[in-house]
């Protein structure tokens, strides 16, 4: 079997950096992003990054790490509310940005992955996402109805946190963390992938497997995940 | 006039039992908090979830479980998770009944605009484009009154749309105002306790049948 | 809830069908097909169906139930090689037959379920299959390449086969019996589920639910399933 | 000349160790006997399978489980299962380094005609055309003429074609022909025991350089 497993994130992207390339980067806020690959990322010093992720960290923590040290040049994203560096940044016109609708936004890596270079969808017709765009009429259901083409997406490297991998780099995530990851582990021209724990092969009931080794070409253990909360919502117990 | 927790409760009348349902973020996810007794309902969350539980108790947070306000929250004993891509693919063919949305504005052709303000910074739209194109039917929780005093519900939205044409229904603190199709003109619905129609025209721009 | 239970397949299809229908079926060759809902469809009698299928049926068995009651007037597939009363019904003119390729077929469907009404592929291009299809070029990473332009699907009643489902319609398949299934019961105006077993509420790892219940309106537990084999192979045990 | 085994070995040589590989119907599917040791490969079933174990033993079959070809086979430790529209994904995103396949007709320009044959039944392409488009290099293992002495490596396929301009290599009875990227002419790499250019070029109608 060809090795796919290495010690750690700064092994895993050895070779695959340069400066200007573009990464896509796992999760949903900071859930189930790749803590470890950020920060390997930020210490490689890799720059001009065009980072295509739903959101950019928050100040200090996931992508805010790579914003603070200016490596970022461009981002796409659904929404970015959460990050006072990336504000300053962007007023001050250092920083491109490119909203996508989140739907769209996951559908273009999906699609990227699957060798679908463009599709309709009805979001964004009559916004300023629609600008630029070709469009279309199709038949439905309801009549006809107008819609927007959108393009698929790829990047040199994605980055990309699942709970568990065996050895052949066969994948499980956990709860809302899924997210982008599975769609952007297809779209990388090469996937590096973290881990909170390695399984031996067979292990994995081949019904449950959430993304199939031929996706990912590196893997590694991650250590002493921080998994930072955002916003800590609880329910008061009853009194007994 | 309604309080926010009547207004959200005006909102959880329009449920239905067995509909599948997705909750913006603030006021919209009160709603949750007063779905009518014997009617079931599935709440969607567009980060993956489909069955979204309540809030956990102290020490019991997941962090990763959380919707898509990034709150933490539990499963049940219905709940699936899926990628962002299959999430949306839910959302953009149809299979969502119902979606519960803030507005900044609200035309009375059904545009949504909430956004976006020019000149602020702006945060992106997150998932609300794909909700208002794809979401069966649109309710809209929003204040009558912007803090300026001006409408809410216009005759044009001023500010970058959010949808065109989409919006089904508004839930104000003063009255709630639908349609029965996209396309057809708003029509008054009900009036809050202690609003007149007269009150109500005087502080709306939109064009609604009475 | 919502009760999506149903005793059997006639029950589970009262009320949904008409003559000139559309029907998705699960399955590919006769593995994962829903063999109590095609035979139930047989039963009712329902005619001018036009089915979207990978394949046909044989003889006697699957769809080929129907084609022998004459109650498909047109198939949407990608193989139908098994069937000697399909090829005497083609050839004879009283079936119409549209070739997809099988994984154009699987995306239309995808598509379909997904609100897309259309996207780009490369297979086909340069044969019949994309005579009278839009063209167009998209820039890609070995240079500009021609894709073609195909329409989501979508079916009046999809009818589908799983093999375990909890009361709220999330549905785990087994094996390769998933095949079409998924995608076909996000693409029915209505979704017909029959299962081998039915299982409690909350028994399913919510990580590996395949389907997620808001796909599925009925659902039913078949009893006794045939499940033919097309090709037993084999190989033999080293002597000891 | 090469026996029919002796084919399929000389095409299992052009596997790599890591690759992906998706294997056609017929002799094609010979080529899974001749993996060279210390290469380990993954083969990929279109119908929803990566990591395809070999035929069970009788009595162990399982009707849940079968390969594109219909035949009854076995998982092994590496096995993922997934849905046909995932499958094509897969496939076509060009995640599957190796598909090795029949072919009726294959042109010197990397055309390939392999599905159907006017005024004959025609049963359909199943995943052909979605499998030349979309693998990174495709493999043709043919008979180097057809039953009636013509040649199947022509100047231009005579039957509708399945893919254009797709074919990196064909492997006959006869020779190996090979070209370095798609638009580039085919060469002789190999020729079989027995067989020189000349005999070669008299049993064959499409360019090759020598």
């Amino acid at each position: 079997m060809a090795n796919k497993l290495y010690p750690d994130a700064k092994a895993a992207l050895e070779g695959l950096l340069f400066d200007g390339m573009t990464i896509m980067s796992g999760g949903f806020g900071l859930c189930g992003i790749p803590e470890k690959l950020i920060a390997a990322l930020r210490d490689a010093g890799v720059k001009g990054l065009t980072v295509i992720s739903n959101n950019a960290g928050v100040d200090g923590f996931g992508l805010g790490q790579l914003l603070e040290t200016r490596q970022i040049a461009k981002m796409i994203s659904s929404y970015v509310g959460e990050n006072k560096e990336f504000e300053r940044q962007y007023l001050a016109g250092e920083l491109q940005l490119e909203f996508n609708p989140q739907g769209t936004l996951a559908e273009r890596i999906r699609a990227g992955g699957a060798g679908i270079p463009g599709f309709y969808t009805k979001t964004g017709v009559g916004t300023l996402v629609a600008e630029g765009k070709e469009h279309k009429d199709f038949a439905t259901a309801s009549g006809t109805e107008t819609y927007i083409l959108e393009t698929g997406l790829i990047a040199d490297v994605s980055i990309v946190k699942a709970w568990k991998a065996d050895p052949y780099g066969n994948l499980i995530f956990r709860k809302t963390s899924r997210n982008f990851n599975p769609m952007m582990a297809t779209a990388g021209k090469v996937t590096v992938v973290e881990v909170e724990e390695l399984v031996p092969a067979g292990t994995f009931d081949p019904d449950h497997i959430h993304t199939p080794g031929v996706f990912v070409q590196r893997l590694f253990v991650g250590r002493d995940y921080e998994k930072r909360i955002e916003q800590r919502t609880v329910r008061q117990r009853e009194p007994a | 006039m309604w309080t926010r927790d009547q207004q959200a409760a005006r909102a959880a009348k329009e449920l239905q039992d067995g509909f599948y349902v997705n909750l913006g973020i603030g006021m919209p996810t009160l709603v949750a908090n007063f779905i009518p007794e014997g009617v079931d309902v599935t709440l969607q969350s567009e980060n993956g979830m489909l069955g979204m539980g309540p809030f956990p108790f102290a020490g019991e947070e997941d962090p990763d479980l959380i919707n898509a306000g990034k709150q933490t929250i539990t499963e049940l004993d219905r709940t699936s998770y899926f990628s962002s891509a299959d999430s949306f693919a839910m959302i953009r063919g149809g299979h969502i009944d119902l979606s519960i949305l803030g507005a900044m504005e609200v035309a009375d052709n059904g545009d949504i605009a909430n956004w976006m303000i020019p000149g602020k910074m702006v945060k992106g739209m997150g998932g609300a484009m794909d909700l208002v194109a794809g979401v069966k039917k649109i309710i809209v929780l929003m204040e009558h009154n912007a803090k300026d005093g001006s409408a809410k519900f216009k005759t044009a939205c001023t500010l970058p749309l959010t949808g065109k044409g989409v919006v089904d229904m508004v839930i104000s603190e003063l009255a709630v105002l639908a349609r029965p199709a996209k396309g057809a003109p708003f029509r008054l619905i009900e009036l809050a306790p202690g609003i007149d129609l007269d009150m109500l025209k005087a502080r709306t721009e939109g064009h609604f049948e009475a």
